[in-house]
């Protein structure tokens, strides 16, 4: 398991690498890239400020991936999420994880990222053209990481 | 009781401070005394704090609801729902 | 949309970034990297040979695609498979998807991946310390793909 | 009617050969009806072309069933399930 915050980028290729060179058990790489969009709620983004809450951020990725584990038998798990103030286009996240076969891979994938956007401790803040402004947390986001518990 | 405070994002700028080291009178026993001992410090505090409002709470780093009971040196950190991702 | 069938290996940040540089628009990329494994049904894999079907193998890809981009709002798609013989830890099959939005993409890039193992003409030649073998289709897949149609 | 055929992977193998050209009877008008024809080359094509064998058909690049109609200069392709991916 990799969890990292970094302020930062990361290069895809050198984790993706890193959960299937020399790993022949691998059979599936399942990965997630989050991007600054320059437009959110129909007003343009200048720049994206991550705020995270260090000590936290990482103990509930760490929890979040754990869990994981535990629902599907998976051979290795990336999170890396910047902070600071990222622009339009900028990776934000990657969740990468590699299993046997891919149902696993892409579950996981999808459950941590569901569970990172309700229960890791990330601030967003947008500045537009109007100025500043914290970004809402989304209705639609609950309810994709309440599916996960309908299992 | 001796507890370190934290806040972060809109409520950091809100209360206009990011952390404190608080010292609670004894009858503030847990999460929910704590709410209601931190509203009375002004308007600011009771209307961010107000019950139904979006916030989150966590103690020890790990997300806490009204009946969490607090110790000595607990760190007891308040903010929104979280947007990252 | 790109498809490509190819011997050669391909390089994973160059295929994503296609897809998010310079296109501020895209919040979301979902990627599965298929991986040739050194185990399978119980029996030491040596080398993994893919055969396909010319033509036909990209117009299925293509259909597959189109399917993909009716049902969900994507952004660009990219589905790379390889063919002739690999090794363990090689690399097989790429399927990448930009969207706005993170359901979309997972969704769209889990679908071609169902459908591609099912309705696109490739085949899985083995040799084992046992010799050669040709993979059998699995059931599994045949129910991942059918429960896109259940929607 | 002539039809170009095409075998692939394992049928490829079992067959002896890739592609070919074909000049059917006129009561061939149909796939059910060139895989009864095909049948009688042998017990080769009979076994690996029995009806509940897992095979698959394609004309002209599209995925077939018996019904599907032929016509001259169609391309059928005939081979095992799919294991790419």
């Amino acid at each position: 398991m990799k969890i990292s915050v970094q302020s930062g980028p990361f290069d895809l290729n050198e984790e993706v690498a890193a959960l299937y060179v020399g790993r022949p058990a691998v059979g599936a790489v399942a990965s997630f890239l989050g991007l600054v969009r320059d437009v959110n709620e129909g007003d343009g983004v200048n720049t994206l400020t991550l705020e995270h809450y260090p000590g936290m951020t990482e103990k509930a990725l760490t929890a979040i991936v754990e869990e994981a584990q535990q629902r599907w038998s998976l051979l290795g798990t990336t999170v890396i999420h910047r902070i600071g103030t990222l622009h339009p286009t900028d990776p934000i996240v990657l969740v990468a994880v590699a299993a046997a076969h891919r149902g696993e891979a892409f579950a996981a994938c999808e459950f941590i990222m569901d569970y990172l956007k309700t229960r890791a401790p990330f601030w967003k803040k947008e500045t537009t053209p109007d100025g500043e402004r914290w970004v809402d947390a989304r209705v639609s986001d609950d309810k994709a990481a309440g599916r996960w518990q309908a299992d | 009781m001796k507890l370190r405070l934290l806040y972060f994002a809109r409520l950091r700028e809100r209360f206009g401070l990011g952390s404190e080291h608080l010292d609670v009178p004894d009858n503030v026993r847990d999460l929910d005394g704590l709410l209601a001992w931190l509203r009375q410090r002004g308007p600011v505090w009771a209307e961010e704090l107000a019950e139904g409002r979006p916030y989150r709470v966590a103690v020890n780093q790990d997300m806490a609801g009204p009946d969490t009971p607090l110790g000595e040196g607990d760190e007891v950190a308040i903010f929104p729902p979280v947007t990252g991702g």
